[in-house]
């Protein structure tokens, strides 16, 4: 234990609870896009995860994602309970700091990831079953996912694949969830009938500004010491963001003659999510560029889904799905070792095989999410009905859900 | 006895209270609603995409006032709540049969 | 002239409005209003307690029309607003003696 | 049948929907407005600045009776909501033609 | 000075940050829970203690709880105007950070308890005299318990007693406090009759998750270093806040029928509070237990108090004060070396004598607090009503108090 | 790079974020006073400039801020694209941590200055030529004025002006351009006829936690490490700001009769913004005269501005400006070396040239930020009107300048 830093375990620390507030932050940012009668439900759907993912990492999940290594798949039941995970640090992850702080960083991470897929099944699916499926999805989806890319050990990443913060592991497992349960659940009543307009966008924007706060210690903490590579993370984080709010403000006020508010939280998030895998190992004009892209690329993603007809309610598919697509490609362009020697030079250094390294990752992973979600909502519709009968869904989740008005 | 009412464009309520008051009205009702109309509904962007709004915020005055005043009323509102654009709103009279203060229980014009 | 107050349940209220301007009526007033009836209210937990919420959130819409299509707009709301579940709401119609347009001065019919 | 329009102060709606019960009167709807009259406006501070703020608000309630209910509801609305004090409100009666029940097309008396 | 680490300064200044962030949360979230008219007044209550408590802190108050001991009972008047409190740390209280910044992090704790306190009275306390009484209250009942508590020299603490981050000095001293004054200033006008349903819902979820977030520094900075202490504090709040949320959630689902969101709200914060004396002093499953025995008992307490008639408007009596009570107790239970060589072992490693010390530690601080609290709300009421009148109380505190309306 | 000290960056890294969370904070703050048909114009005001003045910080700013000196005016451009600026300290201004960490670290200094100015004309300016205008103001107020005070070899600086964290650089920048820019915009249709009541106060408390919260990170970081002189920066902070805040209200109360919550929030913002450029250069008990200083003087700023007929909206002359001037002022009177060896003797240890140092400095900033954003204002306008006109002004910035509205 002498080497454990306390810089490094007070930035991993804060940066944890960074993350923490992410999840809230989130459901604020949808539950300010839902109709007032939704909010509560809404907001609630990030909320439990806490409690929900928190159990489940204790008892299984850190245990699957980080503990010793079954032949590149998943780690073993060593750490279940947190047996062993204390004061020590795990020279596998995190040499200066608290194993246990880093267990709990991590866990912030599960949390937030079936929240963000909420978002998609917005405004009709009944609590119940919304659960059940998100313990399983925790404990089918993101735990493989996560060892194979962050495991020691995992198979992904002994191929080579990167991902700094969660471009993989976060923003596509959830983005290519969102698809298939957008697929699986169908379309809210009246859908493109009404308008669904956003009940309250000020607390919308409030939630776009918790989670750029959070993102600075989802991605700077993603160092996992308080160094240069945090630095570079970080700066890049703020970068992309601040670039993708640009790009997608500039977008639509080319292509619909006004720059909105919402388009520039949309742009933020989908800047953030996309230097997510890239933030430490590019240098900041990449930053820059990986924001653009994913302010335009997101965009175009976001105003073509009507046409397709998905009811991808809040935009977890073209904002984090692709936004986890083009931030692990984009890595495998931008990437540098001149930024981070621990990282890999990218094809715009002169190194291909890597990008189609990340390329296979991305494959891997949406192919697997998004089929695992699907059978697994299906399954959980089978034994209890995901969607919220007629009735219900006019009323509203927060009457019909939870008994609760949020307005009075 | 009648019952005024008429539906304006709120920012034009500050005018029209104060034409109000000075011909000597000083009790009104007001409340937020939304019309629909020949003035068009405003465009909103929504994530990329284009949506129509109908409704538009308007205010609806309620004035219970004597008959032989109420001419004077729909022309004071009518002037103050006038800009000449669509969507300047519309003025109803309605009869009304009784009118009761709660405090006093006074009735008819000693009431208002 | 006739004025047409309806107490709708507001989901219902896209479907009145389409229904309405289909037999010409293009013009209307509504507000969020809360309603007690017939229909019960619904309970809410609050921190472990249970409240029953007796006002239940309703459209109430306001069409002023001319005497000879009352009854059409009537029926055309009525028919647009039905479920056949409790609360579906109330039409009442009241007499109106004058309307005027706020922006060209128009009266009667032609104001509407 | 009568519509009776209550201006109430917003404290008072308990009491006042309670009598109405104790009379039998089992529906009504309710709005949120702001009124202005004798009673006067408050004072706000914003900045070190006061402000007079004139619209204060109420609530409306709407009942639509038969007629021969129509003065048992406007006393008893007097009395339960009656608390001496200026700004107790008003209330207003007038004529209504038709009613009808959405759910079952009922009219008249039978729709109440 | 040699000795101050800037990783451990670093993390208590964040920490001390975090602590402020949560009066103006503790604001919201009960703001959000009164109806609209007094919003404002309830939010002020809390955000006033910061100017109130703060200068009683710098000219008396930090002295009184941290100063020299006299008998241990109460510090003396050494470090009134932080005379002596600057950059050389205070060996007594933290050895690795400047002496001001622990100064500074306690003040932060010395400011949220009054605030607390403030949920029992909503909605119906006239605010002169309610400074008056919170100025009193911070040196007659924080202070003293603080010292007692925490104070080098203090009488309970050389007795035994633990408490690691404010079982006791905070959320009981409060919690009793908020008994006495629900007893003295009664019931709201219309209890019993009128819902007082919450106004704004989303706002207490935006105050619960400010909450949280700034918990984790009021828990992990009370390690005073960014440790294994600091690791172990900071998961273990996690993990109890989870725990109370989910065991709320659960108990109200079955009891009423519906999971609601205040009730996943309150049970973190129950959570958060019962866990808050035990948290640097327990391991992480025995958290998970602290958070469950804390959802389903401050539930249990919070649905009944209404059959005991007891205005207690925000439940400050059955969260915080039981909170208090029942995480004092439980640290009886669960403590253990092994986790924290300088805590103690509880009863289930087999020390029932600090089960006891632990349970005379709630007692002194129950009845202290109580009956100070008591005497003091009752001699103010004599010099100046602490109640509105009854057109005050209708007209809310926003207008009657702050000449202001919350929404316009 | 074996300097860096983990424990600063971690400190410089959060301090970051918290500057960062600051800007949406503000427009939060902002947008809760404003009419509810401008809230959402109001805030993007603030958080575009996150965007806009990152990028022109990346490609300009931060070169002509902080790159090497040209005759004590400017920098020069050898910083543009972040050439240079990686993971070795830059011991001209911080030794310990990162280049880039004080680079982005500053970038959110650059951001909020601008943001502070929207208050001024508020609910009537339009967005594009709001853009412009707030890129050349960056490029031609914000960074000569940041590279005179804080960059090595500025000539401000070499006269020995001193400015800790922002009071000429941030407030009085500002403050002065807002009142440049009231005159030039003139006054709200309505103005004076109409009250323009806030909209919703409880987002202006919650936009003022934010903003306390952040001010830590702004203030405490401003000491670029992890020390006594971060705690005793710190620690003015929160003195400062309660201090204010219980000024203003007294002041209020007694000048009015009713204590405001707005004014509690306003006082706060005014405590804080005074201290700033003096936190990290004057003991604990000056800043709380600081802050009382500030709660009567700002307060008396702000309540006869309506004498003078300036339509200063949400009051940045009365509050930044001013706070800017008595903040710097009252360092030049309280500063001492014993608090921080690196500052300076104020008047009151007996060193009035200092004060005078200190009373140039303010002149030189007040009249060159006036000058220059009134000229450049008045260009924008002759090129693209700056305001909008009466319909669109009528309509709402929400409606006629993003095709949105807030609430639905
Ligand atoms: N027939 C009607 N019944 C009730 N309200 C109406 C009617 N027609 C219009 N209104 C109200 O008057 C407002 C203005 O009407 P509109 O047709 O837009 O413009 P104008 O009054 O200039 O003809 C509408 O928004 C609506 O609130
Ligand atoms: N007498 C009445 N006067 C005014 N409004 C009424 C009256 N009765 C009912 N309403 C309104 O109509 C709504 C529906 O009435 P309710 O009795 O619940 O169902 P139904 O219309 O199916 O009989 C109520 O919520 C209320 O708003
Ligand atoms: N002539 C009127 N027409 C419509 N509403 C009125 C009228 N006069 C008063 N009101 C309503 O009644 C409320 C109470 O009236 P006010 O004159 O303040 O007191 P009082 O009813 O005791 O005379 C007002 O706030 C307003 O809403």
């Amino acid at each position: 234990m002498e080497q454990i830093q306390c810089g490094d375990t007070a930035f991993i620390l804060v940066s944890a609870a960074l993350v923490l507030l992410m999840t809230p932050g989130l459901g604020l940012f949808y539950g300010g896009m839902v109709r007032s009668k939704n909010v509560l439900g809404t907001i609630m759907q990030s909320l439990i995860m806490i409690s929900v993912v928190s159990l489940e990492w204790v008892y299984l999940g850190y245990s699957m994602s980080f503990g010793p290594d079954i032949s590149g798949f998943v780690g073993d039941l060593s750490f279940v309970g947190l047996k062993g995970v204390g004061a020590a640090p795990n020279p596998d992850y995190a040499p200066t700091i608290p194993h246990m702080v880093f267990m709990i960083y991590q866990c912030m991470f599960a949390v937030i990831t079936p929240a963000l897929m909420t978002g998609t099944f917005a405004e009709r699916m009944r609590f119940a079953p919304f659960l059940v499926f998100s313990v399983l999805w925790a404990v089918l989806v993101y735990n493989p996912i996560c060892h194979w890319v962050w495991g020691a050990g995992g198979w992904l990443k002994a191929k080579g694949v990167l991902d700094f913060a969660g471009g993989l592991v976060v923003h596509l497992s959830s983005g290519a969830g969102a698809l298939a349960a957008a697929l699986v659940i169908g379309k809210r009543k009246g859908y493109g009938k009404e308008g669904f307009m956003p009940h309250n966008l000020p607390m919308t924007l409030l939630g776009t500004a918790l989670l750029w706060f959070g993102w600075f210690g989802f991605n700077g903490g993603s160092a996992l010491a308080a160094d240069g590579i945090a630095g570079v993370a970080f700066t890049n984080t703020h970068l992309a963001g601040m670039a993708g709010m640009a790009m997608w403000v500039l977008v639509e006020w080319f292509h619909r003659g006004y720059p909105t508010t919402l388009g520039a939280a949309s742009g933020a998030i989908a800047g953030l999510a996309t230097v997510t895998p890239a933030a430490g190992f590019v240098g900041p004009n990449s930053a820059i560029l990986i924001g653009l892209i994913a302010g335009v690329g997101c965009y175009a993603a976001v105003s073509s889904k009507t046409k397709i007809g998905l009811d991808d309610s809040l935009d977890v598919v073209g904002i984090h799905g692709l936004g986890g697509v083009l931030g692990t490609l984009c890595l495998g362009l931008f990437a540098s070792k001149a930024v981070n020697p621990g990282g890999a030079d990218g094809l715009f250094a002169g190194n291909s095989s890597f990008f189609m390294t990340q390329l296979f990752g991305v494959g891997v992973v949406l192919v697997y999410a998004f089929v695992v979600t699907f059978i697994l909502l299906k399954l959980v519709d089978a034994v209890s009905r995901l969607r919220l009968n007629v009735e219900d869904e006019v009323q509203g989740l927060d009457l019909s859900q939870h008994s609760e008005t949020a307005y009075n | 006895m009648k019952k005024i009412e008429a539906i304006i464009k709120p920012f034009k309520l500050d005018d029209v209270k104060e034409a109000l008051n000075e011909i000597g009205i000083a009790g009104m009702t007001i409340s937020e609603v939304k019309g629909y109309g020949r003035q068009k509904g405003h465009k909103e962007i929504y994530r990329g995409a284009e949506y129509v709004v109908d409704f538009l915020p308007k205010v609806k005055l309620e004035i219970v006032t004597e008959e032989s005043k109420a001419e004077e009323v729909v022309n004071t509102i009518r002037e103050a709540a006038y800009t000449g654009k669509i969507g300047d709103g519309k003025i109803f009279v309605l009869p009304v049969e009784e009118v009761v203060r709660v405090r006093t229980g006074e009735k008819g014009r000693e009431a208002i």
